[in-house]
């Protein structure tokens, strides 16, 4: 049996030929963004540095002591303590943000009358810088002189000076603040999904339930892991708002690492050793995120 | 118009090579078809002749001239998309204007409407031309994405896999159009498809891929005729081709692996040497049901369909099934005892490890 | 190797030492591990033409070698002392959003016309102001040469040689004006601010000024006339008789005003070092206790110091608004003008604000010294507000913010500051008609005559002086909050913090 | 999809409850702006009371609230604007080419580096500060816009790379390969093409990250100086030693967020994007 010549009659009997380019165009296209952060990346290094010596800034010499501002932090229990609200308030805020957003999106997903002006309106929050917003919600919240004691005829229950509540107005500013942020990411992802799927399943009769979890949800998933991404490190860091209400009190209930770090900088001016603390949060903030973003690489891959 | 030469490209994606050593032509004016399953780097090999990608070996020749490495700007080619990619902030009218607009046509305005015009009307979009395509149906879709390479006069038109997404009844009647499309143009083209209809209907000569390779590059008929490969045979034909495993014995005989039939290939028997381990290529086709006792194979009906206006008939002969396909007057039932005759000049023997056509 | 040469090689040597001393911590990334520590305190400005003494070891005048420009008083052509020697010259002022700052810059100008200094100025909110000088000075940058400043925060500043001693320039005549008059400060003012590095209470009101105080903090005892009256309660003249009398307030009040919420004592409680500031260390030291003893080991845990720190909390408890744990001076400034307080023990500098426009008790108040200790003793913790000098600072530009400072802390400037609310560091100012009649105005004339008894005899300055000054008050302040909630005795949260202050000044180096 | 009366009615006490939850403490704030400093601390607090204008008045220096008069505002308020605005700028001019990059390059190292950026908005801003303080001064960069501006990109651009990325992705790669082929060279592509389709989304990220630069106090209070302040180091200014004047203070951040509000009213209808990618996908 004859097979045809795979190759065209005119073909050389020459090795095909080779084109190996080196491709630059990543290279030109990254570098100034590259470049500018690399600047930021020096300081970074010194503070890495720093984290590793006694340095106490109103002293004139200092010197390498290796490991000895982790070693002691992790025997610490204040730092304990303030890793743990940390990660108690992140976690908390999260959740309701992600929530709480989530509902909001869902509402603003439609089109009917009045629905744009609550999408402009939804920007207000986020407009307030933090540190503000935190101190108009403590005047709000002031026992006897405040609004929310006074509409809820609360009495003058002091909110910031019992521990539970405190850390609950905590992270109820953090949650007023951004949650307008996550519904805005999750509110255009719900704009971006095909309508087919959904059709189909009314037509088909599916309960809500069946169309949250099994076709929402999933799709909605990349634009949940992002504004994770975004929203994780911030809350992690969260300083601006317990500065402003509680500055870490009533006793170190609300005291989260930055604001651990903050006092010792400057009240304690070891600046080795809370640069040491900060760095865990470096860490913590990087494992999260370096997880998160893998899964929002894969989720966005299989989506597409 | 414009010829076409590829030869020897290979590219990989990450550790995956995309396309191993493919080399083909495409003369000028000639209807060209890429047939593969998917996965097989149909797409790749068009987008290195378009110029979207550029394969890490090989060269690429576009009327002589080597456009390897070229921009796709500057090769003159006009392609249309799997998923249509119209532009969807444009009109229809804008869509199909678009590319004669471009910094490399130079075209009269009145050339450019005058072509909207032709073009339009050919595909039956004339009515939809100020309208976006998001309010457009999956066909309008398609046709205006057809309209936007036919607007141009490129050396050569790049067809990937373009009525894919349309339900059976539109595939129909847009291959009807194409080869009425195909008849006036006589446009050099190179067509990707995974349907083997297409390629059968609209191609001059037929380049199967097959996992980044060429497996069979002849003229349309051919592919059909003399599969190259299991592979080919795999992808020519509805139902598929049925495919058994077996051995020449010394009288140059196909014996299957459990003995469920043989077969005297004594006529057919080029290149099959005794002892040869091969695998027997059968179109459903080609082979017919006999009463009990003739034929070379003895079974029993397993099952029959009723298809209208053919039948198909599955035989089972110890573990092995054939599907035959029957008039519908051949009536049989299940449980029947029946026999095929397989004519010798319609067996296809294939190399058991090469999966090459002997 | 004659004797002239032998000296020029000491002071390159200083200078090279200082050098590095001023390079190695904050500039460099990876420093020099001065380990071989940089001789002691090598005085900061070879460069400025003023002798500093050594600080350390001796108040000796001058080590005469280093100097340039002699201030000796048998130099024959002392120049004049001039308002314009210096115009031309620019310097940078950078202050605290206070009172007092909103009357410099309402007066810049005059300065500015008067001397031809060029200045440019910064202000930023209190909490923030401390934060961004010490980023300032410890990087090295110097970027203010006069800001800003009093005790506590100064003594890092000096110890890390970051700021420069006051006195040669006060000692200058050809760069202070000839009315200008130490001697016219109240001594405990100046002595508030002198330090001469020794840690602890040992060194109170010793060696150089390090700041020229200018705004006089002190404590008194505000209280709601009106509502004493009503209640027929007397205004509690002792540390027992306070938190008698709070008690007694919330007995007969039931916590309630005028059908509004109503609370006995305002006082800071913030998980803050300013809740352990003046008021606090008022009480503290008149009950006989205090911060540190003599040789380091802290007194916080002594039997006096527990008493009055279980009196303090026991009545905040008992008698004070369930928010003190949340309470910054603000709060309680704000807390007091809108009406919910009967008394409040904190700074006279709060009074006007009490008095003013928008303060819901304007005219309904009554004034007191500070409470006394068991045996009679009577303090309040004074702090200042003044300005320092950065050690960048050098040559004719030292000169020219020497002549800002010395204009600010000027009788003239002090009285306008005066009229803010930023009560003088000067005897004469605090007795000047126009003063007079602005502190006559509060509580008809009792403001003042309190606050005169107060200036005149309960201040003193009375936090023991050391780098780690406020490091040492977070745990404290945690302690208290602890002990608010329950959280222990007294005496055994402040043997806690006791060993935890230990434990900060063996890390520091203080302690060995 | 038709919504029923019932459903209908519910979508409205919804965003009746939420409308309530966002303007509350607005509401409060735009209040105590127009409040005199007795009203600001009225024990219990005051709804109804004579408004004053004399807040925004000493904001811009006509009149006088306790001690302050005519504040330097209104320069704070052209600092962050020119800042926010520049930093946005200089991160799009930076950022946009990665971002394409990221999203339609193959190339090693790819993810690697993209997560790079991102890693940067995990730097603590306490840990860099003392450096960068020290380095700004000897490049002269202290108390300069360029300063702010270049360290205001730990804020924008990771942002802006990651969400731009995300955009272009959505992008469908056949319309730029569709472009080229129809001859389109590829910077025009992308200014005709890519753009315009991945503007909506561009434009909402834009309009946050200037949002977040216009928010951030720590930088501008520790590297700006007399002539670079931000608004929220303005705005805090507020809280004097003495007092806090929060009606200065109300009126200055109600005066504050009208630019981000008409901001982000312009470019409201790209906020939520989906208007035009139906087509494609």
């Amino acid at each position: 049996m004859t097979v045809t010549s795979l190759s065209p009659s005119n073909s050389s009997a020459a090795p095909p030929a080779v084109h190996k380019r080196t491709d630059w165009l990543p290279v030109i296209m990254t570098a100034p963004a590259t470049l500018a952060l690399i600047g930021i990346l020096y300081p970074f290094a010194i503070a890495v540095y720093y984290s590793f010596t006694n340095y106490r800034i109103v002293s004139k010499t200092y010197k390498v002591v290796g490991f000895q501002n982790y070693v002691r932090m992790f025997s610490n229990a204040d730092f304990w303590e303030a890793m743990g609200n940390t990660l108690m308030f992140a976690a908390a805020a999260l959740l309701f943000e992600l929530a709480l957003g989530f509902l909001i999106a869902l509402l603003l997903n439609r089109s009917v009358p009045g629905v744009g002006l609550m999408r402009a309106l939804l920007l207000l929050p986020l407009m307030v810088p933090p540190v503000i917003s935190g101190m108009m919600w403590k005047t709000m919240l002031a026992s006897s002189s405040g609004p929310v004691n006074y509409i809820f005829g609360l009495g003058n229950y002091a909110w910031f000076a019992n521990p539970w509540s405190a850390r609950f107005v905590v992270i109820f500013i953090e949650v007023w603040s951004s949650t307008p942020f996550v519904a805005l990411v999750l509110l255009s992802g719900l704009q971006s999904l095909p309508k087919a799927p959904f059709e189909a399943a009314q037509v088909d009769g599916a309960n809500a339930w069946f169309i949250l979890n099994r076709l929402m949800l999933p799709m909605l998933k990349p634009f949940i892991l992002i504004v994770l991404l975004f929203r994780v490190v911030d809350v992690i860091k969260l300083f601006d708002i317990v500065f402003a209400t509680t500055s870490g009190g009533p006793m170190f209930t609300t005291t989260t690492i930055p604001i651990l770090v903050y006092k010792e900088v400057f009240k304690s001016y070891t600046l080795g050793s809370a640069t040491a603390k900060v760095l865990m949060l470096w860490v913590i903030n990087y494992v999260i995120s370096f997880w998160l973003a893998s899964r929002w690489r894969k989720t966005a891959a299989s989506i597409r | 118009m414009a010829t076409l030469e590829i030869d020897r490209i290979s590219k990989s994606f990450d550790s995956v090579q995309a396309l191993k050593n493919v080399s083909f032509d495409c003369k000028n004016g000639e209807f060209l078809v890429i047939v593969g399953p998917s996965g097989a780097g149909k797409t790749t090999t068009l987008n290195c002749i378009a110029g979207v990608e550029y394969p890490e070996m090989g060269t690429v020749y576009l009327d002589g001239q080597d456009v390897t490495m070229a921009p796709p700007q500057d090769r003159d080619v006009a392609m249309v998309f799997e998923t249509y990619a119209l532009y969807p902030q444009f009109s229809v009218r804008d869509n199909l204007i678009f590319p004669l607009r471009s910094p490399r046509s130079r075209h009269s305005e009145s050339d450019i409407q005058e072509r909207v015009q032709r073009v339009s009307e050919l595909l039956s979009i004339d009515m939809l031309l100020e309208r976006l395509p998001r309010q457009l149906s999956q066909g309008q879709r398609q046709r205006v994405s057809l309209g936007r390479a036919l607007v141009r006069d490129p050396k050569i038109f790049l067809f990937d896999e373009p009525i894919s997404h349309l339900d059976a009844k539109l595939r129909n009647s847009m291959r009807r159009e194409l080869k009425r499309m195909r008849a006036s143009l006589s446009q050099t083209t190179v067509y990707v498809t995974h349907d083997y209809l297409e390629a059968l209907s609209l191609g001059d000569r037929v380049v199967v891929l097959f996992q980044g390779e060429v497996l069979q590059f002849d003229q349309t008929q051919m592919v059909y005729n003399r599969p190259a490969a299991v592979e080919v045979g795999l992808l020519f034909g509805d139902p598929p081709m049925m495919f058994f495993q077996g051995k020449i014995d010394d009288q140059s005989h196909f014996v299957c692996e459990d003995e469920s039939f043989m077969i005297d290939a004594r006529d057919n028997a080029v290149g099959l040497a005794p002892g040869q381990e091969v695998i027997l290529g059968l179109r459903p086709t080609d082979v017919r049901l006999a009463p009990p006792g003739s034929g070379q194979v003895q079974g029993e009906i397993y099952s029959v369909q009723n298809q209208f206006d053919r039948e198909l008939v599955t035989l089972k002969a110890k573990e092995q099934l054939f599907d035959i396909v029957a008039p519908v007057s051949y009536a049989v039932t299940e449980g029947d005892k029946a026999g095929i005759i397989i004519p010798v000049e319609v067996c296809y023997f294939f190399d058991k490890t090469t999966h090459r056509a002997i | 190797m004659n004797k002239r040469s032998f000296q020029f090689l000491l002071a390159l040597m200083v200078m090279a030492s200082m050098l590095l001393a001023a390079c190695a911590p904050a500039a460099t990334p990876a420093p020099v591990k001065t380990e071989a520590p940089v001789v002691t305190e090598a005085p900061a400005k070879t460069e400025a033409p003023v002798v500093t003494e050594a600080p350390v070891v001796t108040e000796a005048p001058a080590a005469p070698e280093v100097t340039e420009a002699p201030v000796a008083p048998e130099e024959p052509a002392a120049p004049e002392f001039n308002w314009r020697q210096f115009e031309g010259q620019k310097i940078t002022v950078f202050l605290s959003e206070t009172p007092m700052a909103v009357a410099i810059r309402s007066n810049l100008q005059d300065f500015i016309d008067k001397t031809g200094i060029d200045v440019e100025y910064l202000v930023v909110a209190e909490n923030e102001y401390w934060n961004k000088l010490t980023i300032d000075l410890s990087s090295g940058a110097g970027q203010f040469n006069v800001f800003m400043s009093g005790p506590t925060l100064n003594w890092g500043y000096a110890a890390a040689d970051q700021i420069q001693p006051l006195d040669p320039y006060m000692a200058d005549p050809t760069i202070t004006p000839a009315d200008w008059d130490e001697s016219d400060f109240y001594p405990w003012a100046l002595d508030s601010n002198r330090w001469d590095m020794t840690p602890g209470p040992v060194g109170l009101g010793k060696g150089s000024l390090w700041a020229m105080p200018v705004n006089a903090v002190n404590n008194l005892v505000t209280y709601r006339k009106d509502v004493f009256e009503q209640l027929g309660l007397t205004v509690p003249d002792t540390w027992d008789e306070w938190a008698e009398t709070a008690r007694a307030i919330k007995e007969k009040t039931g916590g309630e005003f005028e059908g509004k919420p109503f609370y006995s004592v305002a006082q800071r409680g913030a998980l803050d070092t300013t809740t352990l500031s003046g008021p606090f260390y008022s009480g503290l030291f008149s009950y006989g206790g205090r911060d540190f003893h003599d040789d380091l080991s802290p007194a916080i845990n002594d039997p006096q110091s527990v008493a009055f720190q279980t009196l303090y909390m026991d009545t905040i408890k008992e008698t004070g608004s369930p928010e003190w744990p949340n309470m910054m001076w603000f709060d309680v400034q704000q807390g007091f003008t809108s009406g919910q307080f009967a008394m409040v023990f904190d700074v006279g500098d709060f009074v006007p604000t009490f008095e003013g426009e928008g303060s819901a008790v304007a005219g309904k108040l009554g004034y007191a010294r500070p409470p006394a200790g068991p045996d009679g003793k009577r303090y309040s913790s004074a702090w200042t507000w003044g300005f320092s000098m950065n050690s960048k600072t050098t040559g004719d530009q030292a000169k020219a913010s020497w002549l800002f400072i010395a204009w600010a802390s000027s009788a003239d400037s002090m009285v306008s500051f005066a009229k803010t609310g930023s009560w003088p560091t000067r005897v004469s100012v605090w007795n000047s008609p126009e003063v007079t009649e602005f502190a006559n105005q509060f509580g008809n004339g009792e403001f003042r005559a309190v606050f005169d008894k107060v200036l005149a005899e309960d201040v003193a300055w009375l936090v023991a002086p050391m780098t780690e000054a406020s490091a040492v008050e977070q745990p404290w302040v945690k302690a208290l909050q602890d002990y608010f909630y329950g959280k222990g005795s007294m005496q055994q949260l402040m043997d806690q913090v006791a060993e935890e202050m230990t434990q900060i000044l063996k890390d520091s180096g203080t302690l060995q | 999809m038709k919504e029923t009366k019932g459903k209908l009615l519910l979508v409205y006490l919804g965003m009746l409850l939420l409308g309530i939850y966002i303007l509350a403490p607005v509401t409060w704030i735009v209040m105590m702006s127009f409040k005199s400093k007795i009203d600001v601390i009225s024990v219990p607090p005051k709804f109804i009371f004579t408004p004053t204008f004399d807040n925004y008045l000493a904001l811009f220096g006509l009149g006088k609230v306790g001690l302050l008069t005519g504040t330097t505002f209104l320069s704070f308020f052209k600092n962050s604007l020119i800042l926010a605005l520049g930093s946005v700028l200089l991160s799009i001019v930076l950022g946009m080419p990665a971002a394409y990059a990221f999203a339609r390059l193959r190339f090693k190292a790819k993810e690697s580096l993209a997560f790079t950026f991102l890693s940067f908005r995990f730097v603590p801003e306490i840990t860099i500060i003392l450096p960068l303080y020290v380095i700004y001064q000897k490049l002269n960069l202290y108390n300069t816009y360029t300063g702010l501006i270049l360290v205001y990109q730990l804020i924008s651009l990771p942002f802006i790379i990651w969400m731009m990325r995300s955009y272009f992705e959505e992008i469908p790669v056949a319309i730029e390969q569709a472009a080229r082929t129809d001859g389109y060279s590829w910077g025009r592509t992308f200014f005709r093409m890519v753009l315009p389709l991945a503007a909506p989304g561009v434009a909402a990220s834009l309009v946050l990250a200037f949002i977040f630069c216009w928010n951030n106090f720590i930088f501008g209070l520790m590297l700006g100086g007399t002539n670079t302040q931000p608004v929220t180091v303005g705005l805090l200014s507020f809280m004097g030693t003495n007092e806090v004047q929060w009606g200065l203070m109300a009126a200055a951040t109600v005066i504050a967020v009208i630019p981000l509000m008409v901001l982000a009213l312009s470019v409201q209808r790209y906020m939520v994007r989906g208007l035009t990618l139906g087509a494609v996908k």
